[in-house]
């Protein structure tokens, strides 16, 4: 058969890359193809998927503790699916909110380059690919961070910058006490690797590295003003598609590694409900639209923690799933919801909260736009987001841990009222008597967070279909 | 025997360092340390290279030991004029500053 | 045998499609808009009677799929679902009518319809819902889709009661969505069946279900205005008068006692709710409401308001019919549901009518109002006798039977609260009626008859209503009275 | 006390000042010295997790892994300091 | 106690351990760098200590000369942009929010902490405990190259080293994107006693170079060493003002970064399509890809250093700064 799709999915954003950053002015158009070859890559690996459960490749010809494999199974495709649609939609709302030059030519690369780092990480088997491929986003991420080129988007770029080396360091180090330990750095040695003070600290290393990295509550300093300070189609990504690399991660590693005991379940939980509450309070606070926005990734990272950590150590091999569909749907609506966001601000001229009825114009479609992004963030039915709350709280009930139930209708609540904030700026609308001009026809940049709220919402419906997805070729086995 | 020599060679070399750290340590100011460094650790080089040789076994070995001491030299001078010249330059920026206070 | 499965789908689509049309529609469309949104009522009412008439013959509609592993979106016609979607599918076809005429001028008509189409919607959802999973759906739904309408003016005081209405119901609706999570825990299906689902519960842990039934009656009885939760309703008058009309007369007041229905008869079962001793509370609660809302009522100046108040109280007569727990009660209760929704239309249409023809807003002010605008104070007025509960008319069928259903399951209190209540809703309402006919309004008898201000669409529907109440309370046992369908749907739940 | 012993805590010593250097550092440039300390820290680690009984020839793999890390870690800061210089000319030009 | 090296070891260790704090503790950043370096040095020295030759290489050419290079060249910058190039500013160059004591002293408790953890699991660990030597030696005949990291790096795990060339592609990227403008902090004139050595030593250190990426195969050495030393060709044509890059040099130095990571994925896809995985070099082609593959990566990896010395795209700024205005 010709290159089986794993490699395809990696490197036909690469070499994507490598041409729109050598020919800058063909840059979009190669650009879209590249996103969707990879889109075309991803579907046909959903189907092998589908077909045989697993799929391995050894690059080249080595076996598994020498080489690196490549291994696509349902949770890895499923993020890989998610990456490519939100990845192709948000390039299409891009198309328009990149004015200049500048920030289309490099737009471009910096994406592509971010889109090949994250198709590695949810395909590699290997704890320093791993490594490797946290930087490709890292660099990638800063680039796109840093592209508004304003004073506190390059502050904000740099505090990114840190934190994420910092986190990638820590990996790193967590991985050489592996490496000290067991000798060979490949998922299957760590099954079978017994716990020992070293891979626990390892553990607690790449641990702490991850939490830095996805922005849990104490270590999430650097995010609001990073994602906030971004251009709109960058902050969408990062958002929506960069935080939940490091999450998928954190899923994988969590259950192939022994976690030690209960307390660090417990305590991760504990981060988590301290993100949903402190990230609630400062989201209710904040002034910039696009500020509330991030601060509501930070809380939506707190939930899929506490998703993680509901049923206890005893009920991590059923709550990964709940954290996998609030990851899914948290990508989805986030991601449409920025894109909404960087819409509303470029008609309407500012994205302060507090006198958003005062313009003339109103972007009635981005603003639908975001109000139903939000109907799937709070976790209302028949979104995704409510499939996500609905499992994470069943599975708590179930084993009896009803604090985490208390801590996610807080969260919802807490939802609902700064998301009530920006609604209410939207309906009201009396104190603008001029005539107000009918909705100017569907721009494109509106049609695509439009699709991307609607699958958010709609998606809810077919949950079943995703969870049995998700679990295929699950139980890692002696596969590789 | 050839070992003999070659060590006398290399502790002499050992020496002429110490003396060139000893010279850095003690001197005023920064023209008498680059003075000592470059001389001292100079020899002290050429010395160790030369012992060096004498214990190598092949040819080509000691070609690349003069070639290293060949750069080795050539850098340590270029290095240590740049720094006079830049010394030089702050100096005379310096001259007009009232509190001209001395930098290390 | 169920023959074409999907006609409950096709209710329930045909005013969800109709709502992004709607919001699609440019303001200037006017005419397009009255025409889709009649005609889509329409339709929606022809289905609901031929899904009616198959009902009646014993077929079974039943549309589902899953959503979660042993979790189903499930749509079921019961008897019970057809009663609620007749009055929601007439009466919305009415107030269509009423609001194009109330909005003709005003802004945002097409965010308006689009609103109140989807908000129907969800009133059908929540009948026709199968299972108490797809029942939340609808019911966050619903309250969604009201929010908006609620804030429909804009002003500041209109923003207050929104932000108010939708604590109180989302607050509601999120209490409901752990009641259903733990239901789901605790009984491993979520569905409705005649006999109720929790035997083997019950008989487990007593604690674990009583509480379970607290907490899900009381999530339901938010939207049902039960007295703790029913400060929403007044402040909620706010908004323009077809929207407290058709949602506060029919949509969430009685997607509320319609919930209390669903819990109490298919989610415990009647039986298992009375063993677990649940039913007498709620009576009482039901009471205090009833006597509550109609004193709250009384004191009242503005004219939403009382009946606002007087809406609470004649609520929760549906939920003391459920409480008492005798069959005879029960055809009370789900008699009045639709008798109630009648009256309380037309009152708050001919109110809407006397706020927009001649300003009248207090009940102060009602001097002589009688003669300006005629009809629509005899459609207030026939509603009001009814609601007071005059012989021959619906209110007082649907108190005769609660009275006997009282005097069946032993509870002789219950006629002395109905005979009270009576005499304080003609408390409330006499003097209204009274200002109206046989006070001459002299100090405004400058102003020209103001019954042609007000187009043919305000001043038709309360009158068509006034018609339907005195029907259905002259002609209560014919063939397809409510009344008779109620004894249908009683011979259902209580058949075991 | 064999050599793999020594380093191995040296790297681990040199990663803590790292940490403690990026943690608490305000300046811009010696957050970025401190993290490039660590990963020295880091490099030490795995090249000590290589080592062998003396004179046996050390694990090739853990060697490839520093180098790369090593060249990953220049990246990094190149970008980290690009950033810095970038922000403190847009700091000096809002300034005067 | 009789190991010779011991006293060395313990000496060695105990610099670097100082160094590394004076690092972070001196107060004037210039000596703070100086003392960067020295460190970076002894650390290669230490790796040398453990035979690992490859790697103290590596980080002497690449951890310690370029990073050393940059970080200069910033300082030399933050200098020029706040007017005190000509003094030996001591005080540090950026607005300073002085972390108050008790942060600061959490902090360095928390970090002892960690690292008392990470010190008994280090110790706990086995000491030259199980590796992958075997399966590499195992593997080496049917790599096409005798010496073992280059092996592991160009063969067994050329993945990561693909990844690891696209991580440089997307700093330069990201560098050109951050820093843009012809102008340039004014570097003084070196004098021509630079000028001097500097047409003596480049050809030297191209040879030496080349020579490095060569002996790759069979001994220490190979693409990333000979590329930084070929890259401090770069820096010193950049240094001594022999090459000024120009706008119209873009789409050349463009096509140069981009040459190692398309050549090698490049390569990696064809050997693929013959029925074999991505990276199953056939063995009879093996050595001569893999030198191919090098000698790109190395010209690429040198190129790519000294843009990323250079710092910005060579591109004429637009007069107004507003053309970001999202």
């Amino acid at each position: 058969m010709m290159i089986d799709p794993l490699t395809l999915s990696i490197f036909v954003p690469l070499f994507g890359a490598i041409l729109t950053f050598v020919f800058p002015r063909v840059a979009t158009v190669s650009a879209l193809l590249a996103v969707l070859g990879t889109c075309g890559a991803v579907f046909v690996l959903a189907l092998k998927i589908l077909a045989a459960g697993e799929v391995l490749v050894p690059l080249g010809g080595w076996a598994p503790p020498l080489g690196i494999t490549l291994r696509a199974d349902g949770l890895s495709v499923a993020m890989l699916a998610m990456t490519a649609l939100v990845g192709l939609l948000v390039s299409l709302g891009a198309l328009e909110s990149l004015r200049d030059l500048r920030q289309r030519q490099y737009f471009w690369p910096l994406w592509l380059l971010l889109l090949t780092g994250m198709n590695g990480v949810y395909l590699s088997t290997d704890l320093f690919n791993l490594y490797v491929m946290i930087e490709v986003i890292a660099l990638g991420a800063v680039g796109l961070t840093v592209l508004s080129g304003t004073r506190e988007a390059v502050r904000a770029g740099l505090e990114y910058m840190y934190a994420s080396i910092l986190g990638a360091l820590l990996f790193l180090m967590g991985v050489g006490f592996i490496y000290l330990q067991i000798g060979r750095l490949d998922f299957a040695g760590l099954i079978a690797a017994e716990a020992s003070g070293a891979t626990s600290a390892a553990l607690a290393l790449m641990v702490v590295g991850l939490l830095l990295k996805t922005a849990l509550f104490p270590l999430h300093f650097w995010l609001p003003a990073a994602h906030a300070n971004a251009t709109a189609p960058a902050s969408a990504l990062l958002s929506g598609l960069v935080v939940k690399a490091a999450l998928y991660i954190f899923l994988r590693l969590s259950t192939y590694m022994p976690l030690p005991d209960e307390t660090l379940v417990t305590l991760i939980g504990a981060l988590g409900a301290g993100a949903v509450l402190w990230g609630g309070v400062q989201a209710l606070r904040t002034e910039r639209l696009k500020l509330l926005v991030a601060w509501s990734t930070v809380v939506q990272i707190g939930l899929i923690f506490i998703a993680f950590a509901r049923a206890g150590q005893a009920g991590l091999t059923e709550s990964w799933k709940a954290a996998a569909v609030l990851i899914l749907a948290h990508g989805m609506a986030k991601a449409a919801m920025f894109l909404a966001a960087g819409r509303i601000k470029d008609e309407v001229g500012h994205d302060r909260i507090a006198d958003l009825d005062k313009s003339e114009i109103r972007p009635t479609l981005a603003q639908f736009t975001f109000a139903i992004a939000a109907i799937s963030l709070i976790g209302l039915p028949p979104s995704l987001g409510f499939i996500g709350k609905w499992s994470l709280m069943e599975g708590a009930m179930a084993a009896g841990y009803w604090h985490w139930v208390a801590v996610t209708m807080i969260g919802t609540l807490m939802s609902v009222a700064y998301f009530s904030r920006v609604f209410a700026g939207f309906l009201r609308f009396d104190r603008m008597r001029g005539e107000l001009s009918e909705h100017k026809g569907w721009a494109l940049a509106d049609v695509a967070p439009l699709t991307l709220a609607a699958a958010a919402i709609s998606l809810g419906l077919m949950a079943a279909p995703i969870l049995s997805f998700i679990e295929l070729g699950y139980p890692f086995g002696a596969a590789p | 025997m050839l070992e003999i020599i070659a060590t006398a060679f290399i502790a002499t070399g050992a020496v002429f360092f110490i003396a060139g750290t000893v010279g850095l340590l003690r001197f005023p100011d920064i023209y008498c340390r680059l003075h000592a460094l470059t001389k001292a650790d100079g020899l002290g080089l050429a010395l160790i290279a030369l012992g060096l040789a004498l214990m190598a076994n092949s040819f080509g070995e000691v070609f690349r030991i003069l070639l290293i001491w060949f750069f080795v030299a050539v850098a340590s001078a270029t290095g240590s004029h740049l720094i006079a010249s830049h010394a030089r330059l702050v100096d005379r920026v310096h001259e007009n500053d009232p509190d001209r206070e001395r930098q290390t | 045998m169920t023959e074409t499965p999907f006609l409950p789908l096709f209710i329930l689509l045909t005013s969800l499609l109709a709502s992004p049309i709607l919001f699609a529609l440019p303001e200037s469309a006017a005419r397009l808009r009255t025409g889709i949104n009649l005609g889509v009522a329409a339709l929606k009412v022809a289905l609901v009677a031929w899904l009616g008439w198959k009902v009646s013959q014993g077929v079974i509609y039943d549309v589902s799929f899953t959503m979660l592993p042993g979790l189903e979106f499930k749509l079921q016609a019961d008897p019970l679902a057809i009663l609620f979607i007749s009055l929601s599918a007439i009466l919305w076809l009415i107030t269509t009518v009423y609001s194009v005429g109330y909005l003709e001028r005003g802004p945002h008509r097409a965010r308006f319809f689009g609103f109140f189409s989807l908000c129907v919607a969800a009133t059908v959802g929540i009948a026709m819902a199968g299972n108490l999973f797809t029942f939340l759906i609808f019911y966050e739904l619903l309250t969604l889709a009201t929010y908006p309408l609620v804030i429909h003016r804009g002003t500041a005081e209109a923003l207050r009661a929104g932000r108010i209405y939708l604590i109180y119901t989302l607050a509601g609706g999120l209490v409901l969505l752990l009641g259903t999570l733990a239901l789901w825990v605790l009984a491993g299906t979520t569905d409705f069946s005649p006999g109720g689902v929790l035997d083997q519960v019950v008989t487990e842990n007593r604690l674990a279900a009583q509480m379970l039934f607290v907490v899900l009656v009381g999530a339901v009885g938010v939207k049902a205005a039960l007295v703790p939760f029913h400060a929403w309703l007044p402040i909620a008058m706010v908004a323009p008068a077809p929207v407290s009309a058709l949602l506060h007369a029919v949509a969430v007041v009685k997607a509320g006692a319609f919930g209390i229905m669903r819990v109490v008869y298919e989610v415990f079962g009647i039986e298992t709710a009375q063993a677990l001793g649940m039913t007498a509370p709620l009576a009482a609660m039901a009471a205090i409401t009833i006597l509550y809302g109609s004193l709250k009522a009384i004191t009242q100046d503005d004219i939403k308001k009382r009946l606002a108040y007087s809406t609470v109280s004649q609520v929760s007569y549906i939920t003391l019919g459920v409480a008492l727990a005798s069959p005879i009660a029960a055809i009370g209760a789900l008699a009045h549901l639709i008798h109630q929704g009648l009256m309380k239309i037309t009152m708050f249409m001919a109110a809407g009518n006397l706020a927009e023809g001649l300003g009248v807003k207090k009940v102060s002010q009602m001097d002589g109002v009688g003669r300006a605008m005629p009809g629509t104070m005899l459609a207030f007025s026939t509603a009001a006798l009814a609601m007071i509960g005059l012989p021959p008319l619906a209110g007082f069928v649907s108190k005769w039977y609660l009275a006997q259903g009282g005097l069946d399951a032993g509870a002789g209190w219950v006629i002395a609260l109905l005979l009270g209540s009576s005499l304080l809703n003609a408390l409330y309402f006499l003097p209204m009626l009274h200002r109206a006919w046989f006070r001459d309004g002299k100090e405004q008898d400058g102003d020209a008859p103001a019954k042609q201000r007000i187009g043919w669409m305000l001043a038709a529907p309360p009158i068509t209503t006034a018609l339907m109440v005195l029907a259905v309370g002259g002609f209560a046992n014919a063939p397809f009275s409510p009344l008779e369908w109620t004894r249908f749907v009683v011979a259902i739940e209580y058949q075991e | 006390m064999t050599p793999d012993l020594i380093y191995g805590l040296t790297g681990i010593a040199v990663f803590a000042i790292g940490l403690v250097g990026a943690l608490c550092a305000q300046d811009r440039l010696r957050r970025v010295l401190a993290l490039k300390l660590c990963s020295v820290g880091a490099g030490f680690l795995l090249v000590v997790g290589a080592w062998r009984t003396p004179s046996a020839a050390p694990d090739p793999v853990p060697h490839a892994l520093v180098i790369t890390g090593i060249v990953v870690m220049v990246s990094a800061t190149a970008v980290a300091l690009a950033l810095i210089r970038r922000l403190k000319s847009l700091e000096a030009e809002d300034d005067d | 106690m009789s190991d010779p090296f011991l006293l060395f070891d313990l000496l060695l260790a105990g610099a670097v351990i100082a160094l590394a704090i004076a690092t972070l503790t001196v107060r004037d950043l210039f000596a703070a760098i100086i003392l960067f370096v020295i460190f970076g040095l002894l650390s290669a020295l230490a790796w040398v200590r453990l035979s690992a030759p490859d790697v103290a290489l590596a980080e002497a050419a690449i951890g310690t000369g370029v990073t050393g290079a940059l970080l200069l060249k910033t300082l030399h910058h933050l200098r020029y942009v706040t007017g005190s190039l000509g003094t030996n500013a001591v005080e540090s160059l950026s607005p300073v929010q002085p972390v108050p004591a008790g942060v600061s002293w959490a902090n360095a408790a928390f970090c002892g902490l960690i690292t008392l953890g990470l010190a008994t699991a280090f110790l706990g660990a086995p000491h030259a405990g199980p590796g992958l030597e075997g399966l590499v030696a195992e593997a080496m005949p049917a790599s096409g190259v005798s010496h073992p990291v280059t092996g592991v790096l160009l063969n067994f795990r050329a993945y990561d080293t693909l990844m690891e060339v696209v991580v440089l592609l997307a700093a330069v990227i990201a560098v050109w994107q951050i820093e843009r403008g012809l102008s340039d902090a004014p570097a003084p004139a070196l004098g021509e006693v630079w000028e001097g050595f500097a047409r003596l030593t480049l050809p030297a250190i191209i040879v030496v170079g080349t020579y490095l990426l060569w002996k790759g195969s069979e001994a220490p050495g190979g693409a990333f060493q000979g590329g930084a030393v070929l890259a401090a060709v770069g820096l010193m044509l950049l240094l001594s003002r022999l090459y000024v890059p120009r706008p119209a040099h873009r789409a050349v130095a463009r096509w140069a970064f981009v040459l190692g990571t398309g050549v090698f994925a490049g390569v990696a896809l064809l050997v693929a399509s013959g029925g074999r995985v991505a990276f199953e070099y056939p063995l009879e082609h093996a050595k001569t890809l893999i030198l191919l593959i090098e000698g790109l990566v190395t010209i690429s990896i040198a190129v790519t250093l000294a843009a990323l010395f250079h710092g910005r795209e060579p591109v004429a700024v637009p007069a107004e700064r507003g053309d970001n205005d999202a």
